[in-house]
């Protein structure tokens, strides 16, 4: 497969995870936007691969694979696990009104743009638009935690956000080093599993949505 | 202000702590008495030292080991150094030997008192001594952290905490200044000794140095209670134990002029011409305000210990009087003889307020061990129950109300010729400046006079008005020794002042660059003062307390002799006159009643409010008992203080109000920083 | 040179975490606690030995061990040894008031040593990833000690700080990636030193300046999540309140120093990169900002951790004050400072915490007459808050002392004038809180137990470390700090 | 040996002084009586009055303390070494090796006397003697600073506050030709003299009515010698303050050499000058009304108003 048709593909394939994001961010149902997480990790995968075959690095090709494994399988699992035992009723709350954090997410992806159009040559480094794309995303997860009420949602954003690192760094040349990618899927696994128990823990003694809690301030 | 104060609280609240003595045992007073031996030792070591530079030999170096590596550390005793640690010393002796039975009387922490006493008389004499900037930061910190715990030790009630924490708070404002004026300093030089400091101040330009000089002023006015930065010093003082009070006084707030001379005559000073006018003028106006501001206040006190913090307000407004001056007229031809003699006023008041405020607080302090209260109004009678007390407390009085033949009189003496000579030759607005200050100055003698007619009078005059008067005894012979050392202090720089002039010689020769005090001030003997720099040739006054010492004495007997002459007509003793009903102490003059004229005559600036409860009798026309209580205001603890801090907290509460406990909120805050951060610094 | 230190140091703790889950017995527990702990404090003097002898010492190819390492290492050993002895009394009082479990307890033992553990890979690691990795596993394993007393504040209190940090990390992540990009791209594409920092340092005059830039700032708005800079410091007065009091030592006095050692490492890399200004000016805003956020906070705060936590706010945007006016002079006070503020914050919260059993009440406005419930104690935290409050003899003078002249040095007289102001106000507040705390009548009902003497060794330690570094500067951590300075300074 | 000559001068001037001074006193009470249409005391009535207390015996207050008996003859002591210091007859007073006749050290010691005599007055501990203590604290209060300032509005261009040399460069100086100035510290002289001598409209020597006295309060206590040391003390210092404001402002007539002639001369024209003032203090005795006391302090602002005013010129 030639670089150029590689580049396309990512570029696309930034765009389509763009757009999930964009679903995330407009979705009013939980269910939803933990499938559009779990689809974000599956482009995640395809882009991993398509670079394997550029690059011919084998460790893309096992990390895409466990991206796919755990992002798009597993932590899914384990988010819908939760959203069953505690019951939550499937709507998302926002924090503030849908449209607003759309127009919000519109800006950031603006500005993603516009500050990577900036640098110069190292674009090169980074295959295609994986740079902006990569920041749009990051910050567009943020957006997503600061924008819901409930801890699930909040989780959500975390994975959609972590998403968009992962992508930037496959894109990065020869991707992370295979150790390091381990790790830090390791660690988003264990976070995962924290916040998983803490949210059941609340809801379980006090029953109330662990992120309502405010009780703590100034 | 609170008019009735509690020296000890009843039952002390620290006796868990184990510095803390369980009823003073036998260990713990030899161990306080050891402690202040030590000090003793060490004052006078101090003042053998301060006496040998004073009295021509070198300046004495020693450099400290080099515990940081970005500093040589060092002492350095030259001139002014040495005059300032001989201040020190004075007042450390006679503490040391007035403290251990005063706080065998009525401490409520001895160890940890006696402990903070040796950190503290050190922590002044290193200040004086410091030869590098760092040396001097530590001990200036020390000083204050160590005064500090003398303050907040003695009781444990709120109000003592209060004091020293805004103490502590001003103190360290003060500190923050002097950081930057120094650190400035150093940057320039790539060194912490003064010399080097000197070099680089002299390297920049006037208006740097005056904002340096300015801060430097800020940071030791703070210390030394130039109003309006006074506030904490009638808190503090009174609060700690009457020999530490005796200290801060007369000691304390010398380090700070001290600090005030090292910068402003020597290292901001550039090594050529005069000085700014602006710094002079900033001074003498502070020391005037000072001065007037501080005796005004003491006048309306009746806390005995408050009234004599007020008094160091004044004193120091005197002190910094003649400072002005000297800046004023220092460097500009003709007037090097008024610069001198203006200089060698100011520092002799330093040593004399030294030597009568302290001995102002001994005495203070004496009364209070044996009454158990620092009311005025509860004392009455006390001259014929602690007869030597009152002695040694009306001869401070006396000298500090600038009366002859003592040694108050003599500075204000050389500081009004200054004012006067000088006025005169500078004219147009410095000269009217200088003129104000002599009026003002003026006026201080005779409110300083009014109120310790009224400390006195009332204290230890008239009949005892509550039972601790009733029972009072005199104190210990250590604590009289004390006072006696600082009382003869008192006379001896009033009588034959001429020689204090010699130990003035070097200082002023090293600030005023050649001219020494004696050279102007005791030209013609040591016991004729003569003012000089007449105009034009013309001799100025010459004065000789000595002489004016002796005819007084002189006459004083004589008339004596004629007045006790045998003659056959009895000497009867019959109740004093009070339209004929049977006198009890309810008739004596309060201090209240005393100051009211003064309260009335001055009310824009003291604000008086009073308050008057009746207690109804069976007839309307008699009333059981009225209860009159008034008080008047710190006008800039009023006006300024209150109001900052107000403000601070008001905005404050606001914020804390305000801040969200939201998560989304954090949440919010974490993106939009990155952003904001992003579109800030993320282009090139 | 290499050696076989670096990656057995972590192993200490993670092995007697292990241990410690085998056994029930308080006793037992605890003794491997201090056990470890001192084992660990010996190997990181022993390294330190070898650094200074040797210079940076690599392991692994992903460990390294440099002054700046050290430093840390020697902070973190410290504090781990002085806070486990210190957990002995705070452990048996928290049974005592069952506020602890007893049959949960090796858990949280066992959760300490693993904290400590990712603390020391953190410092420890070379490789930017490990770091990251190693930051994030702190994250985790002290967002569960917070939230271990599992009441609703405290669970709050977690659920915040590892939401809130875990952003930021990922916000690390990111930069890490984009400078590690540049390095491949200045390497040509493939990029042979993994993400080692020594490598990447090693060629970061080459690195493209517009992506580094932009990595630093992602970089440093993640890690100072972490460390606790104003405005995205709001976890950490919850958090610090929140937890178990020795933790929240070692959250105050360590986690937050190991999130200012990534930032010094990136900002190694940035200053080579884009210059020393950049990131300066950024670290600058980000100090002042810090000192001036937490004033206010610590003024009218009622909270005794609360009001310690905002106090860690201010100190680390000393910290960041200090890198940021730059020169050899402000790094070095940097460094310093993070040591003093960490060994100082450390005995605050120990004491804290016992003050707050004894009056069962963390409000300072019911917190009364300490020094008579507790002499030593008393004393302790009086001579703490000064030091805090950056009064001589105590060692954070000199630091403050040394930026303040390192900030006229680079005559950056507006921040030096805000730092002095605000400095002065936190002044007023601290001393006025910790003075009504210490000073007056305590009321009743109060425990006025006994100190226990292991208690009181600990806080000594930690007192006597705060007073020599005050009154003098050894040689040898002269010297050490020199060397890291230069590392930094690259 | 010249010393011994000034010593000699010094001494009989003072004894002049403290002579004179009842008799100056026994001149305003007879001026008054007589612009009240009375026959009025003879002038030598003060001296009588002084000799019937030496005579008569003392009653002291048990409750005052030791130090009340020795307050009078402080107070005198203080009096008379003031009075010491004035140029009378010849205009320098003290010589170049021990100088003697600083205007400061006069204002002083006449504040050291006040002191005394108010600390004197509370030990009795009375209330008249507190209340007129503190009233006489305040005006004094006010009084000094003026004097002072009057003092050196003259100094200031004498540049000598000696009262000798004022006198001599009166003569010689041009500087000191009578100005603007003067007439303002002569104005503001005349307007202290009043409250200094404790008369009308500041204070009435004549009644113990406590509410109206100032001066006499203090003195209810004491009695025979101690009172008329006391009451000499007020004679004398009624003719230090004359003569200071003579010997500032109109030192005209006094004699350059001690030759009889012109000795007499100046005592003539001393007696004559003394004599002005005493009319001056009479006429305005008997021709007002004592002020309600806390209207005094505005009538002394007057003076220190013009004294300041004066001081300022001069400098400006």
């Amino acid at each position: 497969m030639s670089i150029e048709l590689a580049t396309r593909l990512i570029n696309d394939l930034g765009a389509l995870l763009l757009v999930t994001m964009m679903l995330i961010l407009a979705s009013g149902q939980l269910f939803r936007a933990i499938f559009a997480v779990a689809a974000q990790a599956v482009f995640l995968g395809i882009a991993g691969v398509i670079l394997g075959i550029v690059t011919g690095n084998r460790d893309l090709w096992i990390i895409a694979g466990i991206t796919i494994v755990v992002k798009a399988v597993l932590l899914p699992w384990l988010l819908i696990r939760v959203v069953k035992r505690v019951q939550i009723q499937r709507e998302i709350e926002p924090a503030i009104p849908i449209s607003i954090t759309l127009i919000l997410g519109a800006a950031i992806v603006v500005l993603a743009f516009h500050l990577s159009a900036t640098l110069g040559p190292v674009r090169q480094a980074i295959t295609g638009n994986a740079l902006p794309v990569g920041v749009a995303l990051t910050l567009l997860g943020v957006l997503v935690m600061a924008s819901r009420k409930k801890a699930l949602t909040q989780m959500v954003g975390l994975f959609a956000s972590e998403n968009g690192i992962f992508f930037t760094a496959m894109a990065i040349s020869q991707g992370m080093p295979f150790i390091i990618e381990i790790g830090v899927i390791l660690d988003v696994v264990l976070g995962a599993l924290v916040m998983g128990i803490m949210i059941l823990r609340v809801r379980s003694d006090v029953d109330t949505d662990i992120a309502d809690l405010e009780s703590l301030k100034g | 202000m609170a008019t009735s104060v509690r020296a000890s609280g009843d039952g002390d609240k620290l006796t868990a702590h184990p510095l803390v003595d369980k009823g003073a045992g036998p260990v713990v007073r030899c161990a306080v008495w050891l402690g202040h031996w030590l000090t003793l030792a060490g004052a006078l070591a101090g003042a053998a030292v301060a006496l040998r530079v004073l009295g021509g030999s070198a300046p004495v170096h020693v450099a400290l080991p080099k515990l940081f590596p970005f500093a040589e550390m060092s002492l350095h005793v030259d001139g002014l150094s040495a005059f300032f640690l001989l201040v020190v010393c004075v007042v450390a002796v006679a503490a040391s030997v007035y403290g251990p039975s005063y706080l065998g009387a009525h401490a409520k922490a001895p160890l940890v008192q006696t402990l903070a006493f040796m950190v503290f008389v050190p922590c002044m004499a290193l200040v004086c001594c410091a030869g590098d900037a760092l040396t001097f930061l530590l001990a200036w910190e020390g000083m204050t952290l160590a005064s500090y715990v003398l303050v907040v030790s003695d009781t444990a009630d709120a109000e003592k905490t209060r004091a020293g924490l805004l103490y502590l708070i001003m103190a360290h404002a003060g500190t923050a200044a002097l950081l930057a004026v120094f650190l400035t300093l150093t940057v320039h030089a790539q060194a912490f000794d003064f010399p080097a400091l000197r070099d680089a101040a002299g390297r920049l330009d006037g208006s740097t140095r005056t904002v340096l000089f300015m801060l430097a002023l800020l940071g030791f006015g703070a210390k030394a209670g130039v109003v309006p930065l006074h506030i904490w010093l009638p808190a503090a003082h009174p609060a700690a134990p009457s020999h530490v009070s005796a200290l801060m006084s007369g000691a304390m707030l010398k380090v700070a002029i001290y600090g005030i001379f090292r910068f402003g005559f020597a290292l901001l000073a550039s090594t050529t011409g005069p000085l700014p006018p602006s710094w002079g003028w900033t001074v003498l106006f502070l020391g005037t305000v000072s001065a007037v501001f501080g005796v005004l206040l003491a006048l309306q006190q009746h806390d005995l210990k408050r009234l004599l913090a007020y008094h160091s307000v004044e004193n120091i407004g005197i002190i910094l009087i003649g400072a002005g001056l000297a800046m004023l007229l220092g460097g500009r031809p003709g007037t090097e003889r008024l610069a001198t003699l203006a200089l060698a006023a100011s520092l002799l008041h330093t040593l004399n307020h030294a030597a009568f405020k302290g001995l102002l607080f001994l005495g203070a302090g004496s009364v209070v061990s044996r009454t158990f209260t620092r009311n005025m109004e509860e004392f009455g009678g006390l001259a014929r129950r602690m007869p030597w007390t009152a002695w040694l407390f009306l001869l401070g009085s006396v000298a500090i109300s600038a009366l002859p033949p003592l040694n108050g009189f003599v500075s204000e003496w050389m500081t009004f010729q200054a004012l006067v000579l000088g006025g005169a030759r500078m004219g147009g607005a410095s000269g009217l400046l200088a003129g104000i200050a002599a009026s003002m100055l003026a006026l201080t003698g005779g409110l300083a006079a009014a109120c310790f007619a009224k400390a006195f009078g009332v204290t230890f005059l008239g009949r005892p008005r509550s039972a601790h008067a009733e029972h009072a005894t005199e104190s210990p012979a250590p604590m009289i020794a004390g006072m006696l050392l600082l009382a003869g202090a008192c006379v001896a720089l009033g009588l034959v002042p001429g020689y204090a002039m010699r130990l003035l010689d070097r200082p002023t020769a090293e600030v005023m660059g050649g001219l020494s005090a004696s050279a102007v001030v005791a030209a013609r003997g040591p016991l004729v003062l003569s003012a000089g720099g007449g105009p034009a040739g013309l001799e100025a006054t010459s004065i000789s307390v000595t002489l004016a010492a002796s005819v007084f004495l002189l006459i004083a007997v004589a008339v004596w002799f004629v007045r006790s002459w045998p003659r056959k007509a009895p000497r009867r003793l019959a109740p004093t006159w009070t339209c004929g009903m049977t006198p009890t102490s309810r008739f004596d003059y309060t201090a209240t009643a005393f100051a009211k004229p003064l309260r009335l005559i001055f009310a824009a600036v003291y604000r008086p409010h009073r308050a008057i409860a009746r207690e109804p009798g069976p007839s309307p026309y008699v009333p059981r008992r009225l209860v009159y209580s008034g008080e008047v205001v710190d006008l800039t603890e009023t006006v300024f203080y209150a109001r900052f801090k107000h403000a601070v907290t008001a905005v404050s509460q606001a914020i804390r109000a305000r801040s969200t406990g939201r998560i989304h909120g954090y949440i919010a805050y974490v993106l939009a920083t990155l952003v904001i951060v992003l579109l800030l610094f993320g282009k090139g | 040179m290499t050696s076989t230190l670096p990656w057995v140091l972590p192993l200490v703790p993670v092995i007697s975490g292990l241990c410690m889950l085998l056994f029930r017995d308080r006793r037992v527990l605890a003794a491997l606690d201090m056990a470890s702990s001192g084992v660990i404090l010996a190997l990181g003097l022993v390294l330190a030995g070898e650094v200074a002898a040797a210079g940076p010492i690599s392991a692994l190819g992903a460990m390294r061990a440099d002054e700046v390492t050290v430093i840390f290492l020697l902070l973190i050993g410290f504090l781990a040894l002085a806070v486990s002895i210190c957990t002995v009394g705070w452990m048996r009082q928290s049974l005592a008031r069952s506020e602890m479990k007893a049959d949960r307890l090796h858990y949280y033992y066992a959760l300490v040593q693993g904290f400590i553990a990712t603390m020391l890979v953190t410092v420890l690691s070379d490789n930017l990833g490990i770091l990251w990795i190693a930051m994030e596993g702190t994250t985790i394993t002290s967002a569960v000690l917070v939230g271990f007393q599992g009441n609703k504040h405290s669970l709050e209190a977690a659920w915040k700080y590892i939401i809130v940090t875990t952003i930021g990390i990922s916000f690390g992540l990111f930069g890490t990636v984009l400078i590690y990009g540049a390095a491949a791209h200045a390497q040509g594409g493939v990029f042979a030193g993994a993400m080692n920092w020594s490598s990447i340092s090693a060629i970061s005059g080459k690195l493209d300046p517009g992506i580094v830039r932009m990595g630093f700032i992602f970089v440093l708005v993640g890690y100072g999540t972490k460390a606790g800079l104003a405005p995205v410091h709001m976890w950490l007065p919850d958090a610090h309140s929140q937890a178990p009091t020795p933790v929240s030592a070692l959250l105050s006095g360590a986690l937050i120093k190991c999130a200012l050692f990534g930032i010094i490492r990136f900002h190694t890399i940035a200053r080579g990169a884009c210059g020393p200004e950049f990131s300066g000016n950024l670290l600058l805003w980000f100090g002042v900002i810090s000192v001036v956020v937490a004033t206010p906070f610590i003024i009218v705060q009622h909270d005794l951790k609360r009001l310690l936590g905002y106090h860690s706010v201010e100190h680390v945007g000393i910290v960041v004050l200090g890198l940021g006016f730059g020169g050899p002079l402000g790094t070095y006070g940097a460094l310093l400072h993070t040591i003093n503020h960490g060994v100082t914050k450390a005995l605050a919260f120990l004491i804290a915490g016992d003050a707050i059993h004894r009056y069962d009440s963390r409000d300072m406005r019911v917190i009364k007459g300490f020094l008579g419930v507790a002499p030593w104690a008393g004393t302790l935290l009086f001579m703490g808050a000064f030091s805090l409050a950056g009064t001589p003899p105590f060692s954070i003078f000199i630091s403050e002392l040394l930026i303040v002249r390192a900030g006229l040095a680079s005559s950056h007289y507006w921040a030096v004038g805000i730092f002095l102001v605000m400095v002065v106000v936190i002044f007023a507040g601290l001393i006025h809180h910790v003075g009504q705390m210490v000073l007056g009548i305590a009321a009743e009902p109060v425990s006025r137990e006994k100190e226990s003497r292991l208690g009181l060794l600990g806080l000594l330690l930690l007192a006597a470390v705060i007073v020599l570094l005050g009154v003098c500067m050894p040689a040898g951590f002269d010297r050490l700090l020199v060397r890291a300075t230069e590392i930094i300074h690259g | 040996m010249a010393s011994i000559e000034h010593i000699g001068a010094a001494c009989a001037q003072t004894g002049l002084l403290v002579v004179l001074g009842p008799l100056v006193t026994g001149f305003i009470q007879k001026i008054k009586a007589r612009l009240q249409c009375r026959q009025g005391a003879s002038v030598w009535q003060p001296y009588q009055d002084l000799a019937k207390l030496l005579r008569k015996g003392t009653v002291q207050s048990d409750t005052a303390s030791p130090f009340f008996q020795v307050v009078p003859v402080l107070v005198l002591a203080a009096t008379v070494t003031a009075a010491a210091m004035l140029p009378v007859l010849r205009s320098s007073v003290g010589s170049s090796a021990l100088p003697f006749g600083d205007a400061i050290l006069l204002v002083a010691l006449l504040a050291l006397a006040r002191f005394l005599l108010a600390i004197g007055a509370l030990d009795a501990g009375g209330a008249f003697g507190g209340m007129g203590a503190s009233r006489e604290m305040t005006v004094g209060l006010l009084v000094e600073p003026a004097l002072m300032l009057v003092v050196f509005s003259v100094a200031i261009v004498g540049g000598t506050t000696e009262l000798g040399d004022l006198a001599t460069r009166r003569h010689t100086l041009a500087a000191m030709a009578w100005q603007a100035p003067d007439l303002l510290a002569f104005f503001a002289m005349l307007v202290l003299i009043p409250a200094e001598t404790g008369r009308i409209p500041v204070d009435n020597p004549d009644t113990h009515l406590e509410l109206t006295m100032l001066h006499e309060g203090m003195l209810l206590e004491h009695s025979g010698p101690g009172l008329a040391c006391i009451a000499l003390a007020t004679h004398t210092k009624q003719i230090v303050i004359l003569s200071l404001t003579v010997a500032l402002f109109c030192p005209y007539g006094m004699a350059q050499d001690i030759t009889p002639e012109a000795l007499g001369l100046a005592l003539a024209a001393f007696v004559a000058k003394l004599f002005v003032f005493v009319v001056f203090l009479g006429v305005i005795e008997s021709s007002y009304a004592k002020m309600r006391f806390f209207r005094v302090p505005q009538f002394l602002a007057l003076g220190l108003l013009c004294a300041f005013l004066s001081l300022a010129l001069r400098i400006l």
